[in-house]
């Protein structure tokens, strides 16, 4: 294979904290904000869609590889401004908070 | 009214009940995809390439071919989770995909010796070697499909370019 | 600068917010600081006659001359007259946003080949620069 | 009351139940600004037994019909005469709009009623409503807008993307400052 750049296949997505009530939070449950959709008709494109949280370890897996990935997906919309709700295999770290996740385009529906 | 038997078994034997028999649905494709839609695959070794469905087989996975020479993908099995069907069609009416079943993508024994490991190593160590059933397939779908392809102008250039998101792109708005 | 663009009657303005975004309408009459009466005329710009507030429309370069509070059937007369359809079409605003709506309608075979036509472009201008030592 | 969006207008026709001394009560014709048919009634009981010996126990309502205003067609200006219970007591007013229907002026009044004095849908009593002719308007925001030639321009716009313009907000940081001037 010629040495292109690897397509861009993901959306990028903001960590904004968890679901969760005045004084109380559900970690369990991550809220995302998807970069470009600002409204809650958008969304329906990015439901069911695989999240994943990328950090980057010290010591490398046996197959050499210094990422790891916590896989999630899109459950719903949160409000109406294009904010979603997702929940991923291994809860989100606090330190997350603010960060990126890449939403990714499949399981496909187009 | 019905009279009362004069012979009865001693003990109760129950009727057979009637088993509903599940039938197996051969998986859905959705919509979108057809013969000759041309698909992006999103996942997997040939990300962001453009191919050509042929047909979905019965196990529901989809058929596709690049054709090989144009973008180098194979004859392939593909999940219809990981692609997005674009609202191109390429003429597939002449290719013919009749004798391409599910079995014929399965390991012979030798490919399935490797295991895990070498699977993940690569293709570096040990060439994976195409056996000549397979290339013989591959060329006649592709001879077929080519000709249908190279007859919409641009459409080659089309499947041999890579589809990527750039920055500004929204999917959920894009039309495909 | 001065303004050029007024709220009056017979004002074509764009509705930009809504279900009726992205037509065409004129100020019939005006109703407070904040919202005008509007009409299309429906059977030209597909607007029917409706209060809007002016957060929802922009102002165009173009009026038609019609009394206030003018029938539709006038309205239309007068925008037949003024032909204001085909100067909205001409105009560069228009242009703009047709060609946007166009874009964001082109598939994906579409989009890859307007990215060619794109390179073709740029590709004869920059070999014309070149030629004249720009 | 609760105010729903636009208020719509009723005609509500009561009157005592009959009895056998009675047997034809007099009725009673109120028109009533209420969001539904239902808070309508309930209005037309409340400012009834304020006239006379009634209440709903009592009596019974005999019709009840939307008025629809037939000729929205163009703006008008309605005068509004109420009254109100504010923090400290009972108020008359008179208040203009303009609008396409009364329904619309009410609606309108509500909003600033609610604005202005902090007023509640249930504090508020409508005495009387009138077309008023541009010429008898007394409040100066309606009459200048009621004139013959009213021209002026929208300055200093918000671009949003919503409204399919170049948002301010389509980039976090930006060297250029915002276009407000649309002609």
């Amino acid at each position: 294979m010629p040495n292109t750049r690897p397509p861009r296949l993901h959306v990028d997505g903001a960590i904004l904290g968890y679901q969760r009530g005045l004084r109380t939070q559900n970690n369990s449950v991550s809220l995302i904000k998807i970069k470009g959709v600002d409204s809650k008709d958008e969304v329906d494109f990015y439901l069911g869609k695989k999240v994943a949280f990328i950090t980057k370890s010290e010591t490398a897996d046996k197959f050499g590889n210094k990422f790891r990935v916590n896989w999630g997906k899109v459950c719903r919309a949160h409000g109406s401004n294009g904010v979603v709700r997702c929940t991923f295999r291994r809860n989100l770290p606090p330190q997350a908070i603010g960060g990126k996740v890449r939403v990714m385009l499949y399981p496909s529906r187009v | 009214m019905t009279a009362t038997p004069r012979y009865y078994p001693a003990e109760d034997v129950k009727p057979a009940k009637a088993v509903h028999k599940v039938k197996q649905n051969p998986p859905r494709v959705r919509a979108s995809i057809t013969p000759g839609t041309v698909l992006i695959l999103l996942a997997g070794r040939f990300r962001g390439k453009r191919v050509v469905c042929l047909k979905a087989l019965e196990s529901g996975l989809l058929l596709v071919s690049g054709p090989f020479k144009i973008n180098g993908v194979p004859l392939r099995r593909v999940n219809q989770a990981y692609v997005i069907a674009t609202s191109t069609k390429v003429d597939v009416s002449k290719v013919d995909v009749k004798s391409i079943t599910d079995e014929h993508f399965s390991r012979t024994k030798d490919a399935a010796k490797d295991g895990e490991e070498e699977f993940f190593m690569g293709d570096a160590p040990k060439q994976a070697v195409v056996s000549d059933q397979r290339k013989a397939d591959q060329k006649k779908v592709d001879d077929a499909l080519t000709k249908a392809v190279s007859a919409v102008p641009m459409l080659e250039a089309y499947l041999a370019a890579q589809f990527t998101l750039s920055s500004g792109d929204k999917p959920h708005l894009m039309k495909f | 600068m001065p303004f050029s663009r007024y709220v009056e009657v017979g004002r074509v303005v764009l509705v930009n917010y809504g279900p009726e975004t992205g037509k065409l309408a004129t100020i019939i009459d005006i109703v407070d600081q904040n919202k005008c009466l509007i009409d299309g005329p429906e059977e030209i710009t597909g607007v029917s006659r409706q209060v809007i507030p002016f957060t929802r429309i922009a102002l165009t370069d173009f009026t038609v001359k019609i009394q206030r509070n003018a029938r539709t059937k006038t309205l239309k007369k007068a925008w037949e007259e003024a032909d204001t359809m085909n100067k909205w079409e001409a105009s560069s605003w228009a242009k703009k946003l047709s060609a946007k709506k166009k874009r964001a309608s082109l598939s994906d075979f579409g989009r890859f080949k307007a990215m060619v036509a794109r390179k073709q472009k740029s590709e004869i201008i920059s070999k014309k620069m070149t030629e004249l030592g720009a | 009351m609760t105010v729903s969006g636009i208020m719509k207008q009723f005609q509500v026709v009561g009157r005592k139940a009959p009895t056998d001394a009675v047997p034809n009560p007099e009725a009673y014709r109120m028109i009533i600004f209420a969001p539904n048919a239902v808070i309508a009634k309930s209005k037309f009981w409340y400012y009834m037994h304020q006239f006379r010996k009634m209440k709903k126990t009592t009596g019974e309502i005999l019709d009840v019909v939307e008025i629809v205003e037939k000729n929205n067609r163009i703006v008008k200006n309605y005068g509004i005469w109420l009254r109100y219970s504010s923090r400290s007591g009972t108020h008359n007013m008179y208040r203009e709009f303009r609008d396409v229907s009364l329904t619309g002026a009410v609606s309108q009044l509500f909003d600033e009623m609610a604005g202005r004095h902090r007023t509640r849908p249930r504090s508020i009593q409508i005495i009387r409503t009138a077309t008023v002719a541009t010429k008898d308007l007394k409040r100066v925001n309606g009459m200048q807008f009621a004139k013959a030639n009213v021209k002026f321009p929208l300055p200093h716009r918000v671009a949003s993307a919503k409204r399919g313009q170049k948002a301010l907000s389509s980039r976090t940081f930006t060297t250029v400052r915002p276009t407000t001037f649309f002609g």
